[in-house]
Order: structure tokens, then C-alpha cells, then sequence
């Protein structure tokens, strides 16, 4: 290939308060190629984007940039508040004669826009009642449609579902067509196989390997990423899941006829101490709001939930009293308190057992913060950093411990693994293990399918807001799962 | 990191310190008869009352939320005390400080439980308290003669005026509350991300409720020093403006308004800071005019230096 | 289909309510109102309510943007006031002096707090209220600590401005009117609305979407300010001179107003026109306290704080 | 200067100081305005209170009214402008609007209250103005002013002062709310008393007409001046608000510190009977009777002084015990 780069990094080094988030690195994207960007979680993949586009500057180094970038961050970046079609336009309103933002206009070309991108939402409503999946969808829409010569996407599927990635993945193959040059991070290695040339790995803020991708063994790539070696890994699968796990006598989880209007409508959710349910089902499908309505956080038209065959009043603080918690699938509005310490933060929801009279035993906190920081390899400078600091992956790392540690009996993991680094996954997924071995019951909502089809005993899949079928034992298969999630679309074919 | 950042680090924390040691430099250096025990008592006794109010104050702060009613309160405090002086002093301070939770306690229910946003919920107790305040006084100041109640704003314990010595246990006592117990922590939790603390179980609206209830409390407390000290209840202008005081003094002292951090230790700086402004402006007998150019000055410095970098 | 269809409208219906919870508080505030007390509609009485609330609307038109910037001004009181002061020593120079001299002063006040929270990250809050004290010491200054109150000279024609009348409604009422026509414009039809909205929304995901959300902010803060100067510079017109004690306490009215009409106070969302509604509902609140005639002058503010209290509930119950 | 005679329907006690007064000014009367007759009895009279009735002048000032109108049996609507001057144009307008014939304005500022007058004048309305004197035109603008002259009241006060002093000492002035033409009368009618005598100005700063506020001023100054021998307060609330300082501050106000206020309020007046207080001027809040006098005269046709000043007594250490009823 060619080379000619339209962005040119060298020797740049950037930290943050005593952290070295990029040390040294050297970075070029050339004209029309997919480039991928990956690490460990922390590695420095974010910071290095916000470097090029200018929102960091760097303590060294020089960087080069031909033409315009255009980049959808790792977080959600639009503004809830403000109508889909408001987002899409932002800075670029369609005007009319009298140079007004010409309204009718900008609600066509959005919907119109969007459906080509699978969105059917109202562009007129808020922005921020969309799903996590749809919003990301708009933002790619946003950056793809700005008249880029470079487009970069951090983690842009870790919230879309299979169907989802598929159209994203079509986009950037017709953005990669016209010419425009691609970063791409994704801790999914089947995605960066599928579509990227070349590589740049990232680890401990330095670039420890750049080159084409096809020729680099999978295996090896992740050697590279962890700075372990292939023997090492070679011990983990792609999913780390063991097989059976002992599933308890009665439920120890009973939600009934959950309806929430218009989002959820009578799904019934059992789940036996031991047993790890997956909740299926396409973007927007009611599947958070499910999570949601157990613990009590989404109010209810109807429906009950029992623990251990007690009602439990629909609130979070009685769920949690009971014994239900629930992993959040937006750590950024719903997860994370930005300016409390790593550690506040993992105790947060376990100060009552952590304290005497109300006054906090620091010994005892001390304790379980150590444990989970080296048992999820939480990577922190110290515990008191601000948790607002760490890399995102890191983030859903804490958050993930902070549930741990209120030693729950029923565990709900609205995408637990988005955002993680393979290394971190294989690890979070053998603790879901664990854990269901332990007694715990567990609902797992993943986009990724290898995810739910391995871990879970039992698979639930929802469409529309309904339950449209139960799958199990040899039921659970790739072909059995989409059939069930595929029926929507025949459906919809059928009432057209 | 350079040296250049961790000194606008040190002094972007510790700047409230430093304005007032330059301050007291100042004092020290231009003003008459500024070092004598007196003086010293002077201030820390004109300082007591806003210290105890801006210490409720930055609990609220601390949630992501301001209480503008505190000097309603005080007023409210202050009409109760001549209704029961004849039950005796404590029936009296008792009864202020219930009137005071109670106002605190329907401030949170507003903002927790009905969902009003702060400003606006407390705004109601600020525009009606006072009046409330009025009428049950008939809109006449009432002159305090029981010895044991003002005792309360003139007497001292070894020398130490006791309106400072409550004062400085209340100070004590917030913050062994924010930095040692589960409400504490709660508390900047909610302020921090009250979505995410909500999800996480923890009990938002009575942590809400508490927070408020504090400050109605802990502002009838000011408000009966005060009142102790002026040996009168005037609920006409009792506490007149104490929001704004207390507001700038939390937020001088390093709490910023955005919620999720409270600095106990700061605000009491941040009230000693506005105090000293306050008294060298007027022992410099500065037209008003100018003091107030002066102060704005001043306010605008101190929480430059101690702002938030991006 | 009939079942979409009716979940439609009811829930049309609702996002009425929920949207113009503030009108349909005013709308039965009036109707009460006038059927009780028969002197509330009369023409004279609607007439100085109007006028009454345009200077109060013009004040509340700049805090809008502001608030729904997420931030506040605190300083507008102030420089409503010194606005006034301002205008009345500008008027023996002239009509264009006694205009221009306080919106440039307030203008370039409040481009000063725009400058210090976009470009120093401190809190609206705390910036706002030391202009607040700058701005009334810079009046009491400029009146020789407030003993000079400025007149207008009767028969100048910028006492017309503020005393001048079309069908008895004075004009006033329609600089306001025009004014948040304009606003309302500004805020939905161009980028800037569009990014005041950003700005406030989601103020880092703004930045991030190359919204110039500094440069909004100043905007926004300069504009709030001009507008209080030409509140004042009306006033002083009908009140024929630079008083120097008004707009104590009027940055809390302009809150009120703009959140009662269902502006979101931490940013993003809002409506011109629900501020205006806000400041008829105050406005008319006020009437009727009059009107009733009998309230002790303590109890005046009681009331005031009662109906404050009811019309953010019931908002806020219409809400859910 | 014409001279009223005194009035008698009213007993003694605290009405009895109003039983005088000078006024000035060409005279207004019903011919020159063209006003039409109206009758002070069963009329519908309007009262525009300008403040809260917080403070005791407030509550004794529309007590005066409403116990004068009940007396004379006029139908009296009353409203309050909450210190907020444009609430008092449109309290002024509805009071109209709702069929005042007659009106007695209580104005907040001197300036500002023309597009009222004009509404009055409009509706030819006689307007009295009582208490604060406004800028606006007599006779034309409001028919007259029935008032205390400020000046004057902080001129008395200086009297008092030297008198107590012997004319030597150091003064501290405790001003009221800045911006208030009160402020700036009392202020002017002091300095203009002590000039040339031995007193001197040694701090001007405000309390703000609060008890609490002229309190911790006084606790400042003591402080950084320990020498002050005399307080001017230009409200009663911060005169006995500096007697607490004084007295925390070990200094006995009334002998080694003199203390000088304006108002005539009962609590003042207690402290100057005990001894620890100078002197205090009154600023006679009982506007009533001479008020609807004056609306009477007028309507019968006779002309009235642009100015009339009502009288303010005095309360010194000679006179305080036995004119306590008298205080508000
Ligand atoms: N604003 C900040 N302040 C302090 N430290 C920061 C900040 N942003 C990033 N860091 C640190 O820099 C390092 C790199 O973070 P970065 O977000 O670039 O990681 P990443 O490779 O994108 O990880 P992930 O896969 O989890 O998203 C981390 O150690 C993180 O804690
Ligand atoms: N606050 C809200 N207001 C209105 N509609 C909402 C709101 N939140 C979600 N929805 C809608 O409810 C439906 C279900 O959303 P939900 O988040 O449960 O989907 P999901 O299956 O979890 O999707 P994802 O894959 O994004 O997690 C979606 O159509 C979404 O647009
Ligand atoms: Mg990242
Ligand atoms: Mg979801």
C-alpha cells in the first residue's frame, strides 16, 4: 500500500496527574486505510484519539493532520435533551431563505437519514429517550454524514447488537470505499479481523507493535496486548465460561407480568439460585427495561416481583435490601459518581454493612477495596484516584465490584463485559462462573451473542417490549437465537 | 508534573488559607488597634452565626442543591423564641429548632420526594418565611430581657464567647459527619451522580430529606444566637441576605456548587475570609460604594484561584 | 387500529399539559379572577399589567438564555437599576445617549461574566453576585452614595419611550413583545438557539460535537446584561428618573418567572413563551392580592410564597 | 408660614405631638385644580402604604390612617407596595381603578411615582403625599405634602449632641440604607449641625436601618476606635443595636459614649429614660388626623399649603419619662 498519511503522530506523550496515559508514541494513518487501535483497558487507545483531535494537548511530541476528522467517542457524546434531528444537524442546520433553521427540512433529511442507518425512532423526540444502541447510531450517522476525510470510532459496537454491527460495519466499508481513512477501536476481535488492514497496539501508553493486520495471528495480537505470552493465553478461550452450573431447587427470583407502558409489556422472569439467565433480543427490545423493572427503578403499570417467594416493594433501596443488584448498562449517567474516589465508589452500596452507628469502618473498607482492585486487575494509580480518571473499561471494572461487594443474591449485568479488554473479559466472565457457582442467580443482558450462548444456562428472548421465546439446553444455538429474534422482522413484513 | 502545576495545585486548594493569612498581614500592618483580644473576639462572635448557617449550607451544596430559605428561617427562629420565653429559655430554643426541622424537613420533602429543584423549592420558604415570620410576631420587634437566653449571645466559658464554642463543635461535628459516616458519604454521592446513587440503592430522598432538615436546623440555630445577641427577636430583618453570605463563603472555601464534594474546613475559612473583608472595610470607613466594589473584587479572586481546571 | 391511535392523543394530550402546565395555570388564574373580581378585567387594570410585566419580561427574556445555558445571573437586579441611573444622566445629552449609554455599560458587565465562567470555569452562581455588589456599588457611586437621583427632563423624547401609548397600552409592551418574538426566534430558528440548547444540555458532549460553547456562553451573558440595562432604561423613562432603589431582589422574579414557565433550571430545555406566561402568572398574582385589598402587608408575602409553592407542584405533578 | 391651628378632637397620648404643625408654601386649593367636590365622609379613600408595616413607624403610620378613617367614617382601601416601586405605581393605578376618590400615598422613593400622579391627575384625584417628600410638582402632581423635614430632624439631632457633648468629641455616624433620600437628609442636616463646633466625623458607615447591623458596625468601630465619644444613628434600630455594642464593648452608652437617634420609638425612648441613651428625635409617623383635616379643607373650597410639616418632639434625658406614652 501506498503511503500517505493523513495523520502523523510522533513521539507524543501526554499525563495526567502522575499517570503517563501515552509515552513516546509514534502513530500514521495513510489515506483509505482501516486502521485499528487497540490495548489493554487503560492502554491509552481514548487519550490517543482526544490528542489528535485536539481535545488534549500533548506534553511532547508532534502531530501532523491532513483534512477534516470526524470522531465518535467511547461515551455517548450528543445531547439528551435535544430532539434526534437536533443532534444529527447540530452545526450544520439546514436553513431556509430568510437563513432560519428550516424545522420541516431537518426532521425529513433525519428520518430519512436514519433510516438508512436501521433507526426508525421519532427524529422530533429527545434524543436521550432513545436506547444506549440507537444513540450510538445517531452519533454514527452524525460523524459519518460531517463530509470527513477521517473518521474515528471508539468502541462504536460495545453497545450494539449483532444485526446493529452488521449495518456499522456496512458503513464503514462504504466510508472505507469512498476513500476515508478509518481509526477503529474495539476490544472485539472478530470485527477488527473482518474489517481492518492494519494494527497499532497500545500498551502502558507506549506503541508496542504497528503493522498489517491478516498477517497477525489472532493469538498473537492478544499476546502483544497483555505483554503475556502465547502459552500463557493460549489457556482461555474466546469466552472464558465453564459448562454447567448447579441450579438450585426453586426460584429464588420470581418477576411476573412486568408491564411498563409502552416499553415492556407482561414479561415473566424466573431465575434459580446457580443459574445464569440471558436476556436476548434486538436493540431497544425492552431488555434494560426488564433489568430496570426489577430492581425496581422503571415504575411499573404491573406486576410483581418476589425474592425467595417474598414480594419485594417496588423500589431500589428495598431490591437492594433483598438482595438484587444491578450492573447499569450507561456508566456514565447511571454508574459511575465522577468525583468520589475509586474506592468510594466501590463501597458505595455497601457503606451499611461497612459501618457501625452510621460511622464507616476504614479497615474493613480498606479490605474489600484491595481484594477487588487486584482480583478484577482494576488498573489505578492509587485508590483514592477520582474515578472519573480511569479508562472506561476500568470504570465498568469498578462498578462491576461495587455490586460484588454488596454480596447479592441475584445479580443483573446489563452489558457487563462493554468495554472491557479481552484480557479483563475472560476474567469478568469466569467470575460470572463462579459466582452462579457460588448459589448466585444471575440475568446477563449482552449484545454479544458468544456471550449470552456461553454463559448462560437459559435464554430468554425478548422483542418488542414481549417475551417471544424461551430457549434452553440444545435449543441454544446461534441459528435457534436469531430465528427467534429474526421472527420481528417478518412480523413487521407481515403488518406492512 | 512540573513544578509550576503542582504550586497552582497547592494554591488552587489551599488559596482560601492564604487570602486570609494575607488578609490578617494586612490587618496587622494597616489597621488600628487590630491585634488586640477583642478584636479577635469581635469577629469570631459576628462570625458564629453565618458559619453555623454556611455549614448547613454546604451540606446542601454538597447534593447539588442550595437553600435559599436560611435566612427565613433564622427569621422564624427568631419569632418563636419571645412565644415560649415564658416557658423558660429551653422550651423556647427547643421549640425554634423544631420550627427549623420542620422547614429543613419540607425544603427536602420538596426536592426529594415532590421533585422541585432546589433553587426554586426553597425560594417559596424564602419570599413566604419571612412573612410567616411577621405574622406570627404581628410585625413588631419583641425586646428580650430573661438573663439565662442571652446569656446564650454574651456569655463565654473561659474566656471563649460561647456562641463561638457552639459554633466550633457544630463545625467539628459536619465534619465527622461528611468524612466518616454513611450519610456523608451518601450525601456527596447523590451530589456527585444522583442517578447512579439512586440505581445503587442507596436512600436518596431520606439522605435528601436529612440534608435539608440539617440546614433548616442549623439554621435556627444561628438564628437564636442571634437573637440571643441582639437581645431582641426581629424577624423583620433577622438573617436578611444570610443565603447569599452563606453561599459565598461555602463557595469561597473550595465547595463547588456543581455538588459531590463538601470541604468543612474550607467554609470555615471561606466565613473567617468574608468576615475579615467585611471588618477592614468598615474600620477603613470605606463608603459603601466602594466596599462593595472591594468585596465583589475579593469574591471573584478567591474563587478564581480555587476554581476547577477544565 | 384503534388502540395506537387513542394512546396517540392521550398521549398528546398529556405532553400538552406537561408542556404548558404554566398556561393552564394562567389561563384559569384569569378566568377566576375576572369572574371574581369584576374590576380585574377591566381595561386600565389589564392595560398596567401589561406594562407592568413587559419590563419584568424583557429582564426575564435575557435570563432565559442564561438559565437554559445552565447557568444564572444573579447581577441582573443590579444592573437593571444602575440601567435606569445610567439612562436618566445620559437623557440631558440626548435620546441616542440616554439609550445607548446602558445597554454598552450592562453589555460589557455582563460580556465580563460571560468572559469569567466560559473562560475561568467558575460557577455562574458566585460571578454573577460579585456583579451584583459591583454593579449596585458602581451605581451608589455614581449618585454620590444615592443621594443625586437623576430626572429626565419631562418634555424629552425619551420619556416617551417609556410613557408613550398606542390604543392606551404603552410602548413598553410592544419593545417586550417584540423583543421575546425575537428571542423566541433566536432561541428555536438559528445555530446560536441551537447551541445555547448544546451548551446547556450537555455541555462536554457540546464541545466534543464542536459546538463554540464558550463562545455561546459569553454571548448569553452579554445578552442577559444588555437586556436588564434596557429594562432599566424603560423604567427610568416612565418613571421620569434614575431612581436608585429599585431591582433589589428582581434577579429572584426573573428566576421565578423563567422556571415557573418550565425552563429547566440545570439547562437544556426551555421556551421564551413560558416565561412570558411565568410573568403573567406573577404578575396577575400580584393583581389579585390587590384586589382582594384586605391582606395584612405580612400576610401579602405568605401569599406570594403559597402560590409560588402551588403552581411548581402542580408543574411539576403534570410532569410525570 | 401660615400657621394651623391646633387640633383638639384628638386626646392626648401619642396623637398629641401631631397637634402641630408649620407649612409653607403658595397655597393649592380645589378652584385652582378643578377638582370636583368630593366629601371626606362615606368617600372611598385610598392608602399606598410604601413598606411592609415591619417597623414600628409603618405599623403606627397606617394604624394612624385606618383609625382616623374609621373615625370619620370613610370607606378606606389600603395596599402595600412591599418596597418595591413599581408594585406602588400599580397599587396607586388599582386604588384608582377600584373608585378612590381621594388618595394618601406613603411613597417609597422620592423619585419615580409620576406615572401614578399622572394616572391621579388623569382621573382628577387629589393626591396627599405623606411622610417622604417627592420631587414631583404640588398643586399640579399631588395636591401637598404632609411630612417631616428630614434636614431638620438631623440638625435637631446635632443640637442634642453638642448640647450633651459641650460641642467636642469624636462622632461615628451610623448611616441608614444606602440610596434612600432619608439617608442622605439626615445625614446632610447632621453635618451641617456640628459644623464649626469641636465634634469631628471620625467613621460614616451604614447599618442599613437594622438593629443587628448597626450592632456589629458599632462592635467594628469600637474596636478599631476606642476613642468615639459620640454615635449619630439615623434610626432608633441602630442607635439601641450600638447600645448593646457599646455595652459588650464595656463602654456605658449615655454617659462616656452620647448617642443621638432619630424616630421616637418606644425602646429608644425607654433607654434615654433609664439613662443610657442621649437624646432622640422624633419623626412623628401620625399622619391621620392632619391628613383627612387636609382632604376635608380641600374639599370645601379652602386653599392648602404646598408644605405641611408635621411636628416632631423630642425626648431628651429631662422629658423621656414623662413622654414614654408618646413614643411608638
Ligand atoms: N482526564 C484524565 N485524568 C487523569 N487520568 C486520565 C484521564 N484520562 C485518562 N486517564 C488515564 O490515562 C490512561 C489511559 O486512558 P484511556 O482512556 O486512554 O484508555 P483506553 O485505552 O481508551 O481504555 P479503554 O479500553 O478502557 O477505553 C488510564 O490510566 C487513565 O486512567
Ligand atoms: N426514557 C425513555 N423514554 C421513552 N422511551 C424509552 C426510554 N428509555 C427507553 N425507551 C425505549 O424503550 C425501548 C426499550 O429500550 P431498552 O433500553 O430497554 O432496550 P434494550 O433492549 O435494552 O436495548 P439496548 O440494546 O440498547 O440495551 C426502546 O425502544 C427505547 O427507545
Ligand atoms: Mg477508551
Ligand atoms: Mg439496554
Amino acid at each position: 500500500m501506498p503511503t500517505d498519511p493523513v495523520i502523523e503522530v510522533a513521539g507524543v506523550t501526554k499525563t495526567f496527574a502522575g499517570v503517563r496515559a501515552l509515552d513516546d508514541v509514534d502513530f500514521t494513518l495513510n489515506r483509505g486505510e482501516i486502521h485499528a487501535l487497540v490495548g489493554e483497558n487503560g492502554a491509552g487507545k481514548s487519550t490517543l484519539i482526544k490528542v489528535l483531535t485536539g481535545i488534549h494537548t500533548p506534553d511532547a511530541g508532534r502531530i501532523t493532520r491532513k483534512g477534516h476528522i470526524s470522531t465518535i467517542y467511547q461515551e455517548v457524546n450528543l445531547v439528551p435533551l435535544m430532539s434526534v434531528a437536533a443532534n444529527l444537524f447540530l452545526g450544520r442546520e439546514p436553513r431556509n431563505r430568510l437563513g432560519l433553521i428550516d424545522r420541516a427540512r431537518r426532521s425529513a433529511d433525519a428520518a430519512e437519514l436514519l433510516t438508512g442507518y436501521g433507526i426508525t425512532a421519532d427524529v422530533s423526540s429527545p434524543l436521550g429517550t432513545l436506547a444506549v444502541g440507537e444513540q450510538q447510531m445517531v452519533a454514527l450517522a452524525r460523524a459519518v454524514e460531517a463530509d470527513a476525510d477521517v473518521v474515528i470510532m471508539d468502541e462504536p459496537t460495545s453497545s450494539l447488537e449483532p444485526r446493529e454491527v452488521e449495518t456499522l460495519l456496512e458503513v464503514v466499508r462504504k466510508l472505507h470505499e469512498a476513500g476515508i481513512a478509518i481509526i477503529y477501536v474495539s476490544h472485539r476481535m472478530d470485527e477488527l479481523y473482518r474489517i481492518c488492514d492494519t494494527v497499532t497496539v497500545l500498551r502502558d501508553g507506549r506503541s508496542v507493535h504497528s503493522g498489517p493486520l491478516k498477517e497477525l495471528p489472532r493469538i498473537e495480537l492478544v499476546s502483544l496486548m497483555l505483554g503475556r505470552s502465547v502459552n500463557e493465553i493460549q489457556k482461555h478461550g474466546t469466552t472464558a465460561f465453564g459448562e454447567d452450573h448447579y441450579a438450585g431447587r426453586e426460584p429464588v427470583l420470581e418477576a411476573t407480568g412486568l408491564t411498563s407502558k409502552p416499553r415492556i409489556n407482561a414479561v415473566n422472569v424466573a431465575i434459580r439460585p446457580g443459574e445464569v439467565v440471558g436476556l436476548a433480543g434486538l436493540l431497544g427490545s425492552g431488555r434494560t427495561e426488564t433489568a430496570k423493572a426489577i430492581i425496581g427503578a422503571l415504575p411499573l403499570d404491573d406486576g410483581t416481583v418476589l425474592v425467595a417467594g417474598k414480594p419485594v416493594p417496588h423500589n431500589v433501596k428495598a431490591a437492594t435490601k433483598a438482595g438484587i443488584s444491578m450492573l447499569a448498562e450507561d456508566r456514565k449517567t447511571e454508574g459511575i459518581i465522577p468525583n468520589l474516589s475509586v474506592r468510594e465508589n466501590i463501597v458505595l452500596a455497601a457503606l451499611p454493612r461497612l459501618s457501625r452507628f452510621g460511622v464507616i469502618s476504614r479497615a474493613r473498607q480498606d479490605r474489600i477495596v484491595d481484594t477487588f482492585i487486584t482480583r478484577l486487575r482494576i488498573k489505578v494509580s492509587s485508590p483514592e484516584q477520582k474515578v472519573a480518571e480511569l479508562s472506561g473499561g476500568n470504570q465498568q471494572k469498578v462498578l462491576l465490584a461495587r455490586w460484588l461487594c454488596t454480596e447479592p443474591k441475584i445479580l443483573l449485568l446489563d452489558e457487563p463485559t462493554r468495554g472491557i479488554d479481552v484480557g479483563a473479559k475472560a476474567e469478568v466472565q469466569a467470575l460470572i462462573d463462579e459466582l452462579a457457582r457460588e448459589g448466585l442467580a444471575v440475568l446477563l443482558i449482552s449484545s454479544e451473542l458468544d456471550e449470552l450462548l456461553d454463559g448462560a444456562d437459559r435464554l430468554i428472548v425478548l422483542r418488542d417490549g414481549a417475551v417471544a421465546g424461551e430457549l434452553e439446553g440444545a435449543q441454544l444455538t446461534r441459528e435457534h437465537v436469531l430465528g427467534a429474534i429474526a421472527a420481528e422482522v417478518m412480523d413487521d413484513a407481515d403488518s406492512n | 508534573m512540573t513544578l509550576t502545576a503542582t504550586r497552582t495545585r497547592w494554591l488552587q486548594d489551599n488559596g482560601v488559607y492564604v487570602a486570609v493569612v494575607a488578609l490578617l498581614l494586612f490587618n496587622a500592618l494597616f489597621t488600628a488597634n487590630f491585634l488586640t483580644l477583642g478584636n479577635f473576639t469581635t469577629q469570631l462572635v459576628q462570625a458564629a452565626p453565618v458559619l453555623i448557617v454556611a455549614l448547613g449550607m454546604a451540606l446542601v451544596i454538597g447534593t447539588e442543591g442550595v437553600d435559599l430559605s436560611v435566612g427565613a428561617v433564622m427569621a422564624l427562629a427568631a419569632a418563636i423564641i419571645p412565644l415560649y420565653l415564658g416557658a423558660g429559655p429551653l422550651v423556647a430554643i427547643t421549640m425554634a429548632l423544631v420550627v427549623g426541622l420542620a422547614a429543613g424537613a419540607f425544603n427536602g420533602f420538596l426536592v426529594a420526594e415532590v421533585g422541585i429543584q432546589p433553587i426554586v423549592a426553597t425560594l417559596a420558604l424564602l419570599v413566604g418565611g419571612r412573612g410567616l415570620a411577621l405574622v406570627i410576631a404581628e410585625g413588631q420587634l419583641v425586646q428580650l430581657h430573661d438573663p439565662a437566653f442571652l446569656a446564650l449571645g454574651t456569655g463565654d466559658v473561659l474566656g471563649i464567647p460561647i456562641s463561638v464554642l457552639i459554633a466550633v463543635l457544630l463545625a467539628v461535628v459536619v465534619a465527622g459527619l461528611t468524612n466518616r459516616t454513611t450519610f456523608g458519604r451518601q450525601l456527596v454521592a447523590i451530589g456527585g451522580n444522583r442517578k447512579a446513587a439512586t440505581l445503587a440503592g442507596l436512600p436518596v430522598n431520606r439522605v435528601l430529606v436529612g440534608v435539608y432538615a440539617i440546614c433548616g436546623v442549623l439554621a435556627a440555630v444561628a438564628g437564636v444566637l442571634a437573637t440571643s445577641r441582639l437581645a431582641a427577636s426581629d424577624p423583620a430583618d433577622m438573617g436578611l441576605l444570610m443565603e447569599l453570605s452563606a453561599i459565598t463563603a461555602v463557595v469561597v472555601g473550595g465547595t463547588p456548587l456543581t455538588g459531590g464534594k463538601v470541604r468543612v474546613l474550607g467554609t470555615v475559612m471561606g466565613v473567617v475570609l468574608m468576615q475579615l473583608v467585611r471588618a477592614t472595610l468598615i474600620k477603613h470607613n470605606l463608603p459603601d460604594s466602594i466596599a462593595q466594589m472591594i468585596q465583589a473584587a475579593i469574591i471573584i479572586a478567591a474563587v478564581y484561584v480555587a476554581r476547577e481546571r477544565r | 387500529m384503534t388502540t395506537p391511535m387513542t394512546t396517540l392523543t392521550a398521549a398528546t394530550r398529556t405532553k400538552v399539559l406537561q408542556r404548558q402546565g404554566a398556561a393552564v395555570a394562567l389561563v384559569l388564574m384569569v378566568a377566576v379572577s375576572w369572574l371574581v373580581f369584576p374590576r380585574f378585567g377591566s381595561l386600565d387594570n389589564l392595560r398596567d399589567l401589561a406594562l407592568q410585566g413587559s419590563f419584568l419580561a424583557v429582564i426575564a427574556l435575557g435570563m432565559t438564555f442564561v438559565i437554559i445555558t445552565g447557568g444564572i445571573d444573579l447581577s441582573v437586579g443590579s444592573l437593571y437599576a444602575l440601567g435606569g441611573v445610567l439612562a436618566a444622566w445620559g437623557s440631558q445629552y440626548g435620546f441616542l445617549v440616554a439609550l445607548a449609554l446602558p445597554l454598552l455599560v450592562c453589555g460589557l458587565i455582563g460580556l465580563i461574566n460571560g468572559l469569567l465562567i466560559a473562560r475561568t470555569n467558575m460557577a455562574p452562581f458566585i460571578v454573577t453576585l460579585a456583579s451584583l455588589l459591583f454593579a449596585r456599588g458602581l451605581l451608589l457611586a455614581i449618585t454620590d452614595e444615592g443621594a443625586n437621583t437623576y430626572q429626565i427632563p419631562p418634555d424629552s423624547a425619551f420619556v416617551e419611550l417609556g410613557r408613550g401609548t398606542v390604543f392606551g397600552f404603552g410602548y413598553p409592551i410592544f419593545i417586550a413583545a417584540v423583543l421575546c418574538v425575537l428571542g423566541g426566534m433566536i432561541l428555536n430558528r438559528t445555530s446560536f438557539g441551537q447551541n445555547v440548547f448544546a451548551a446547556g444540555g450537555a455541555e462536554q458532549s457540546a464541545i466534543l460535537m464542536g459546538v463554540p460553547v464558550a463562545k455561546t456562553k459569553i454571548l448569553v451573558y452579554t445578552m442577559s446584561g444588555t437586556l436588564a440595562g434596557l429594562a432599566g432604561a424603560l423604567t427610568a423613562a416612565y418613571l421620569q428618573s434614575g431612581v436608585t432603589v429599585i431591582g433589589v431582589g428582581t434577579e429572584l422574579d426573573a428566576i421565578s418567572v423563567v422556571v415557573i414557565g418550565g425552563t429547566l433550571l440545570t439547562g437544556g430545555m426551555g421556551t421564551v413563551l413560558g416565561t412570558v406566561i411565568g410573568v403573567g402568572l406573577i404578575k396577575v398574582i400580584q393583581n389579585v392580592i390587590n384586589q382582594i385589598g384586605t391582606l395584612d402587608s405580612n400576610y401579602q408575602s405568605v401569599v406570594s410564597g403559597v402560590f409560588l409553592l402551588v403552581v411548581v407542584v402542580l408543574q411539576r405533578i403534570l410532569r410525570r | 408660614t401660615a400657621r394651623e391651628s391646633p387640633q383638639t378632637t384628638n386626646s392626648g397620648g401619642p396623637a398629641a405631638s401631631a397637634a402641630q404643625q408649620q407649612t409653607s408654601g403658595p397655597g393649592c386649593s380645589r378652584a385652582k385644580t378643578g377638582y370636583p367636590q368630593v366629601d371626606v365622609k362615606g368617600a372611598t379613600v385610598g392608602f399606598s402604604q410604601s413598606e411592609k408595616e415591619a417597623n414600628p413607624f409603618r405599623v403606627a403610620e397606617t394604624q394612624s390612617i385606618k383609625d382616623e378613617a374609621a373615625k370619620r367614617g370613610v370607606n378606606l382601601l389600603v395596599t402595600n407596595a412591599q418596597s418595591d416601586l413599581n408594585k406602588q405605581i400599580s397599587d396607586i393605578k388599582s386604588l384608582l381603578d377600584r373608585g378612590a376618590k381621594l388618595l394618601i400615598v406613603a411613597p417609597l422613593n422620592s423619585d419615580g411615582l409620576q406615572p401614578a400622579f399622572d394616572a391621579a391627575k388623569a382621573k382628577q384625584v387629589p393626591v396627599i403625599t405623606i411622610d417622604r417628600k417627592v420631587t414631583s410638582q404640588p398643586c399640579t402632581d399631588y395636591l401637598t405634602f404632609i411630612g417631616s423635614d428630614f434636614v431638620e430632624q438631623g440638625k435637631r439631632a446635632a443640637q442634642q449632641m453638642v448640647k450633651a457633648t459641650g460641642g467636642s468629641g469624636k462622632v461615628a455616624i451610623l448611616l441608614g440604607a444606602s440610596g434612600n433620600n432619608v439617608t442622605v437628609d439626615r445625614t446632610k442636616g447632621f453635618k451641617d449641625g456640628i459644623a464649626g463646633t469641636g465634634l469631628t466625623v471620625v467613621a460614616e458607615q451604614t447599618g442599613e436601618f437594622d438593629r443587628s447591623k448597626g450592632q456589629a458596625v458599632m462592635e467594628q468601630l469600637i474596636q478599631s476606635n476606642p476613642d468615639i465619644t459620640a454615635v449619630y444613628a439615623e434610626n432608633d434600630e441602630m442607635g439601641v443595636g450600638a447600645v448593646t455594642a457599646l455595652k459588650a464593648a464595656g463602654k456605658s452608652p449615655g454617659k462616656d459614649v452620647k448617642i443621638v437617634s432619630v424616630d421616637g420609638t418606644r425602646n429608644a425612648v425607654q433607654l434615654v429614660a433609664d439613662g443610657s441613651y442621649t437624646a432622640v428625635i422624633e419623626s412623628n409617623p401620625r399622619f391621620g388626623p392632619l391628613a383627612f383635616d387636609t382632604l376635608e379643607k380641600f374639599g370645601k373650597g379652602d386653599e392648602i399649603p404646598q408644605n405641611i410639616v408635621i411636628s416632631d418632639d423630642e425626648y431628651d434625658t429631662t422629658n423621656a419619662a414623662q413622654k414614654l406614652s408618646n413614643a411608638y
